[in-house]
């Protein structure tokens, strides 16, 4: 396996001085938007851990049919609920809301975002909603599940749900001001001469789901307001017996919920775009199609969000939503094979990066096959709140965004840090993530299918052989985050100098240092007309350029690839 | 694309390729019985036979998927020592028209396909048996109603736990809550309906005979959607009878219970809480040998007659009795202390709740009562059933129950029949359903 | 290697000045992006109103019927004006800034600040006047109100909130072109808090009619 | 299909790669790639030149079209100062809206006259006041997007029959 074939020559790795950054600097107020990358990362990855840590609880618990590891169902209830909340608000939309913070400026050859102050103010929002939300566990359970239906979250559930719900709030609020941002940077602060379509589709997904957050956001911020009032000062929007009704809020809340989801995978979609171009050397297949596919999910996202309610909404109702939830099936399948050309003929390298990004497409292909399955109202009417959505949800939204976000951390990590991960490490984490992964979650399918509904602390017996097997790759999956977390400490003191253009990309970010200079750039940026421009003869001029600015990655350990200069050409047929 | 000219060959490949997908897609789906329940009702055979086409679609695309990665993976792996790229390909517009069109395609029929399946599933069926549900926090209760067997005039209706049919027989359920949104699922029956706060739902299904299955069978019936701590254990039984004779029995014997309560109302209050068909179990502890309850949602009820005709009924200023009839019938009016204002409104029959007051005033630590109940004559001998406003608005679907049955007053010295109308005032607006 | 010699330099003075032009096309940009997650939330809180007053016309008629006999609808008429009037008066304000008229600026916006109090004031005294009558924004047993109350204060007074943020922004105009931030090339910041106060105008427009008069 | 398409890399000779080794320090002068370099900057340059008037054309460039009592209305300069003008169309058509509400009698038109007043205020507001008329274009779509989306969504609420 060749994994990583930088190319070595005699240009002096250390040439641009790089700036230094102390871990202070990362803790205070910064408008830098690279800055408030890192914060944005660093502090969604401390909330993926403790919402990894409630998960392994979760699986922990579900190891036996009876209550065991929890002493009551509400306990459970709560564990799940901030689960849920905490992976999706916290962990998933930050993080991508970082790489966007820290790339995009860079990928447009700008000196920051549009409004650096909004920025950094984005994202103080989001300690303390995560304080919030971690408190609501221990001042009474949240129980009502990350969906939060009334009446059981306005009547029943403990007060921690009115913190939950005000942190939510606080995040909407922060991700509706991030992605204003965006959109105003992607739309002002191109530089002369890139046209919308010499953007990489990382801006390109990053643009279509800031359009999601600002329509759909605020949804949730009224439905939540309403559903706060409900709590605590006496209205009855939700409740039947007076007046109210509960279907209102699960229409308000998955016309933002649905959105939602793909709030959370375009972005995963964008970096693996990058990736797949970078690592197998060859250009997107399709640029227009992958962008403007981008583009139509997030618009036919709007218009299918009672497919979540196939089981409450008023049966006439349920058909257009059949419909239209198929219909975003063909944007999605567009991209997939348009990877799959992209990657076919191409030179692949094995970098843990590659490998993450495969791993995506393996696996968010079977989300997608089940999500069209899902659409299907007869069979939603059997799986709906089971098991089986579980499995998908997590096939779209691990095997989909996280194996992304993995992706992009193997990718941007030499950008940001200025040094290289661990590729020995990084197979590894790849290989027990990959089959932990799998493990864990496609055995749920058939848990759903046999007749185990989602959410509950105890399940018929006849459930337990899956659920262990699911559970023990759990583990698994849980401890291969810890070898991510050791590369990343080892790497930053000890990894390989990455130079400014480790992966030979032609993208933006790489044409300069790493990390970048605080103005991101040494004069003007000098951009390669095409993005994704692999294999023409401009381009190896421009590589070769940026390295001799900025510094070239250094030579790799003998023992990783072959040596330099060995040329193993393929003859071919 | 490793060929400049679709010629012969690609051709060969292609649909050897697709008949391959095809195949594997097709071995896939025959997996579905491993990983489905019994197909017990003729809903859940039409649904897998959908099922079973996706997947066989399904299981083809992701062979492709795969499939093509795989083979990419290992075709075009960059060779050690080979630092070269890939060709400059932009993109090829008949490949990307061909996989657009096709998945187009594919959700098309699957969207026909699955509509045509829908409509049948919902549709009405003839002779429907009506059985109304109450869901609660956290039990199921069904109600069945039958025109009374000593005056037609007059329906009667007792409640159970199960869900009792039999096979061939269409079933149509009502559904209410009383308190947070449930969810109806019976896995074997592969149908799942929320059931609402503040509207009436309706859920159909027909069983069929599953081989293998030994009757009477029982299927269990999930809650799926949460609805609180107990949300797990919200599990009830749907007990399909193998003929209409035997369901019929059951049935038979069902109403003679009703015909023929106990005249203790303190064994007849007993009867219903072990009976289980109102949730308090699920929220109350009560441990006494023949009740094995464990809720700790409100109070518990071992002692409760001590404190009705102690602390309560000097805080609320009431009788023992009266205290306890208050908090079935107005759980609000006073809260324990400690407890919040969770309780439902569960809409008992006044007979019955007499009778449950009845029993909770033996709950003492000295074994004698505090209060005593008298049953009213409408509840006690011979006294004709009490009226009920509005006969079931899908008629009496029993029609085999014999009205002229004679009750078998075993143990009952006053055979009174105790007829109530739990939900009578929704029963005719039930109809509205579309 | 000569590009590297200039590294520090150009770090040195390279802090991002956009000019005032692209400022002010990032900042409407970004305020009409806002605008629009607003039009959001008020719709979610519209809609419950509209929802209701279509199932339950008779409740909403009586609310009608009930505002003709208490001094209701002129209050609030009157402050359907004052708004209007805030609003036209904002815009003389940003056209005497685009005139270079500083002094112009200062008393417009002071008028719009000084009519959104009036009106924040006379929407208090009408709530005040409502609650007497039992429309309370809890679940009110006592009144035939029940729960028109929640569906009509979510809407206006989530409105009047947006107000009384627009005076206090109005305010703060006035501060900035009192020490002379504004020039008649450069009034962005004027013309931004224009088009919020006039998204306020504009809400305010629609609640009127669905809510006193339809 | 193009040409390209066709080809396996590895079959085509002297294939460019972006990946060959950076040649060492003394031969950087190897004229190939510099001069390929040379003509990526060329293009480049030329394509900045030929966006370059675009990108800033929208530009916000000293006041407006409302100056004084005049106004531009479809590219023609008009003594109306329209600003006044729109207020009071706002004062008269609110009047005219109580009118309907207060003191005729209601009919079966009453109500959508009466949207359909509120919708003509708002637009006027919009168009006039917000500089919707002037403005770019993007800035009117920002608004109408979730405009419609909203109609739509409350539409689908008020579709739902309550109870069912």
């Amino acid at each position: 396996m060749a994994s990583i074939s930088v190319p070595v020559g005699g240009v002096p790795t250390q040439a641009a001085p790089r700036p230094r950054l102390r871990a202070s600097d990362f803790l205070r107020w910064s408008v830098d938007h690279k800055i408030i990358g890192v914060q944005y990362m660093v502090t969604s990855f401390v909330f993926f851990l403790v919402g990894g840590t409630l998960a392994m609880l979760i699986r922990w618990e579900l190891l036996t049919p009876n209550l065991d590891l929890v002493q009551t169902g509400s306990q459970y209830n709560s564990l799940f609920s901030v689960h849920g909340l905490v992976m999706i608000f916290l962990w998933i939309i930050p993080m991508f809301a970082g790489f966007g913070n820290y790339l995009v400026p860079l990928m447009l050859g700008a000196k920051d975002m549009a409004f650096p102050w909004l920025n950094a103010f984005a994202f103080w929002l989001i300690p303390p909603a995560g304080i919030l939300m971690l408190g609501s566990m221990l001042v009474g359970a949240p129980e009502a599940g990350w969906t939060q239906y009334p009446p059981l979250s306005t009547l029943f559930s403990g007060d921690g749900q009115t913190l939950a719900a005000l942190a939510v709030h606080l995040l909407g609020i922060s991700s509706i001001l991030g992605a204003i941002n965006f959109i105003v940077t992607i739309k002002n602060m191109r530089p002369a001469g890139m046209s919308y379509w010499q953007m990489p589709l990382f801006v390109w997904a990053i643009l279509a789901t800031s359009i999601i957050v600002v329509m759909a956001t605020p949804f949730l911020a009224g439905g939540l307001t309403l559903l706060i009032l409900d709590r605590i000062a006496g209205t009855t929007f939700f409740d039947a017996n007076r007046g109210g009704d509960v279907l209102l809020w699960q229409n308000v809340f998955w016309f933002y919920s649905h959105p939602a989801v793909y709030i959370m995978v375009l972005p995963g979609m964008g970096v693996l775009s990058d990736v797949l171009t970078t690592h197998s050397r060859k250009p997107i297949f399709g640029y227009k199609m992958v962008a403007l596919s981008s583009l139509a999910i997030a618009l036919v996202g709007f218009t299918v969000w009672a497919h979540h309610m196939f089981t409450s909404l008023q049966p006439a109702l349920r058909i257009p939503f059949m419909i239209t939830s198929m219909i975003i099936a063909v944007p999605t399948g567009i991209k997939i094979f348009s990877w799959l050309g992209t990657i076919w003929g191409g030179k692949i390298r094995f970098t843990s990066a590659m490998l993450f990004s495969l791993g995506f497409l393996s696996m968010f292909v079977i989300g997608g096959i089940t999500g069209v399955m899902l659409a299907m109202i007869p069979f939603n009417l059997h799986v709906h709140d089971t098991y089986f959505v579980v499995s998908h949800l997590h096939f779209v939204l691990f095997g989909g965004s996280v194996f992304a976000i993995y992706s992009g951390i193997y990718h941007w990590f030499p950008k940001i840090t200025g040094r290289m991960l661990n590729e020995r490490l990084g197979r590894w984490h790849f290989v027990l993530t990959y089959l932990g992964f799998f493990f864990t979650f496609f055995p749920m399918h058939f848990i759903g299918m046999l007749g185990m509904p989602r959410r509950v602390a105890v399940y018929l017996p006849e459930f337990q052989g899956l659920n262990t097997i699911a559970s023990i790759s759990s583990f698994v999956l849980g401890l291969s985050t810890f070898l991510l977390v050791i590369n990343v400490i080892i790497s930053l003191r000890n990894g390989r100098i990455a130079g400014a253009n480790p992966w030979r990309s032609l993208t933006l970010e790489w044409a300069t240092t790493s990390p970048p200079p605080a103005t991101n750039f040494i004069g003007d940026p000098v951009m390669f007309p095409d993005p994704y421009g692999y294999g023409m003869p401009e381009a190896a001029a421009y590589l070769e350029s940026i390295d001799r600015q900025f510094g070239a990655p250094a030579r790799p350990p003998v023992t990783d690839k072959p040596a330099p200069g060995v040329t193993v050409v393929e003859s071919g047929d | 694309m490793n060929s400049t000219k679709v010629g012969p060959r690609t051709v060969v490949t292609l649909i050897i390729v697709g008949v391959l997908l095809i195949v594997g897609g097709f071995l896939i789906s025959q997996a579905t019985p491993l990983i489905f329940p019994v197909e017990a009702s003729a809903e859940a055979r039409q649904i897998d036979q959908l099922f079973r086409i996706a997947l066989l679609i399904g299981g083809a695309i992701f062979l492709l998927v795969q499939g093509l990665l795989a083979y990419s993976v290992w075709r075009f792996r960059a060779r050690a020592g080979d630092l070269s790229d890939g060709p400059n390909i932009h993109g090829n517009t008949t490949l990307e028209i061909v996989w657009t069109a096709i998945p187009a395609v594919i959700v098309v029929v699957l969207t026909v396909l699955s509509y045509s399946v829908w409509t049948s599933i919902q549709s009405v069926k003839p002779d429907e048996q009506a059985v109304e549900v109450q869901g609660a926090r956290f039990n199921w209760a069904f109600t069945y109603s039958t025109p009374d067997p000593r005056d037609s005039s007059k329906t009667l209706s007792f409640k159970s736990t199960e869900l009792h049919t039999y096979i061939g027989r269409p079933v149509r359920l009502e559904m209410r809550t009383q308190d947070v949104i449930h969810s109806f699922w019976v896995p074997a029956m592969r149908i799942k309906q929320d059931v609402i706060p503040g509207r009436v739902t309706e859920y159909r299904f027909t069983p069929v005979e599953a081989a293998g299955e030994t009757y009477p069978a029982r299927y269990p019936i999930q809650c799926a959607e949460l609805c609180g701590a107990e949300h797990g254990n919200m599990i009830a039984w749907v007990v399909v009878h193998q003929t209409e004779d035997d369901y019929t029995a059951w049935f038979n014997q069902e109403v003679d219970k009703v015909l023929n309560p106990p005249a203790d109302p303190v064994v007849r209050g007993e009867g219903i809480l072990a009976s289980q068909v109102y949730p308090c179990h699920t929220c109350h502890v009560l441990n006494t040998e023949t009740l094995q309850w464990a809720g700790n949602v409100g109070p518990a009820l071992n002692g409760v007659g001590d404190r009705a005709a102690g602390p309560r009924s000097t805080a609320t200023g009431l009788s023992a009795a009266d205290y306890l009839y208050q908090s079935i019938h107005e759980p609000n009016a006073y809260l324990a202390p400690g407890f919040g204002p969770l309780m439902p409104q569960l809409n008992i029959p006044e007979c019955e709740t007499r009778s449950i007051v009845a029993y909770l005033c033996t709950l003492t630590s000295s074994g004698q009562p505090a209060c005593t109940v008298e049953l009213p004559p409408e509840c006690g001998a011979g006294a004709p059933p009490e009226a009920t406003p509005e006969a079931t608005a899908e008629g009496t679907p029993e029609s085999s129950f014999d009205p002229s049955a004679p009750p078998s007053g075993e143990g009952a010295s006053n055979p009174t029949p105790e007829a109530t109308a739990p939900a009578a005032d929704v029963t005719a607006e039930a109809t509205a359903a579309p | 290697m000569s590009n590297v010699s200039v590294y520090h330099e150009t770090e040195a003075h390279a802090a991002h000045h956009p000019s005032a032009a692209e400022r002010s096309d990032n900042l409407k940009f970004a305020t009409w992006l806002y605008l629009a997650s607003e039009v959001v939330i008020f719709a979610v809180l519209i809609a419950t109103y509209v929802v209701f007053r279509l199932h339950n016309p008779e409740v909403v008629a009586q609310f009608h019927e009930g505002i003709q006999e208490w001094p209701g609808i002129w209050l609030v008429s009157i402050n359907t004006f004052l708004l209007l009037s805030s609003s036209w008066a904002m815009v003389m304000g940003l056209r005497q800034i685009q005139l270079g008229n500083r002094q112009g600026l200062i008393r417009w916006i002071s008028l719009t600040a000084l009519l959104g109090t009036i009106f924040v004031i006379l929407q208090y005294v009408e709530y005040t006047e409502l609650s007497h009558k039992g429309i309370t924004l809890y679940y009110n047993q006592d009144s035939t109100f029940t729960d028109y109350g929640m569906r009509f204060y979510a809407p206006t007074a989530f409105h009047g909130f947006h107000v009384i943020v627009g005076v206090l922004w109005a305010l703060y105009v006035v501060f900035n072109a009192r020490r002379g931030r504004y020039t008649a090339t450069n009034y962005a910041g004027v013309e931004v808090f224009g088009l919020y106060w006039h998204f306020v105008d504009v809400v305010w427009i629609v609640l009127f009619t669905l809510i006193y008069l339809v | 299909m193009a040409d390209t398409n066709q080809t396996p890399l590895e079959d085509r000779p002297g294939s460019p790669t972006t990946d060959q080794p950076l040649d060492p320090p003394e031969q950087t002068e190897a004229p190939p790639v510099v001069e390929g370099f040379a003509a990526a900057r060329e293009s480049l340059a030329a394509a900045i030149e030929e966006a370059a008037p675009a990108a800033h054309e929208d530009q916000h460039a000293g006041p407006t079209h409302y100056v004084g009592n005049t106004t531009v209305l479809f590219g023609r300069v008009i003594p109306l100062p329209v600003y006044t003008v729109v207020f009071i169309a706002l004062g008269i058509l609110t009047l005219f809206e109580l009118a309907l509400a207060e003191v005729f009698p209601r009919g079966g038109l009453t109500i959508p006259i009466m949207l359909l007043a509120s919708l003509t205020k708002a637009a006027l507001v919009v168009w006039f006041y917000m500089h919707l008329n002037s403005d770019s274009r993007v800035f009117a779509l920002t608004l109408l997007i979730p405009v419609v989306m909203v109609l739509l969504a409350t539409g689908f609420l008020m579709i739902v029959p309550i109870g069912y």
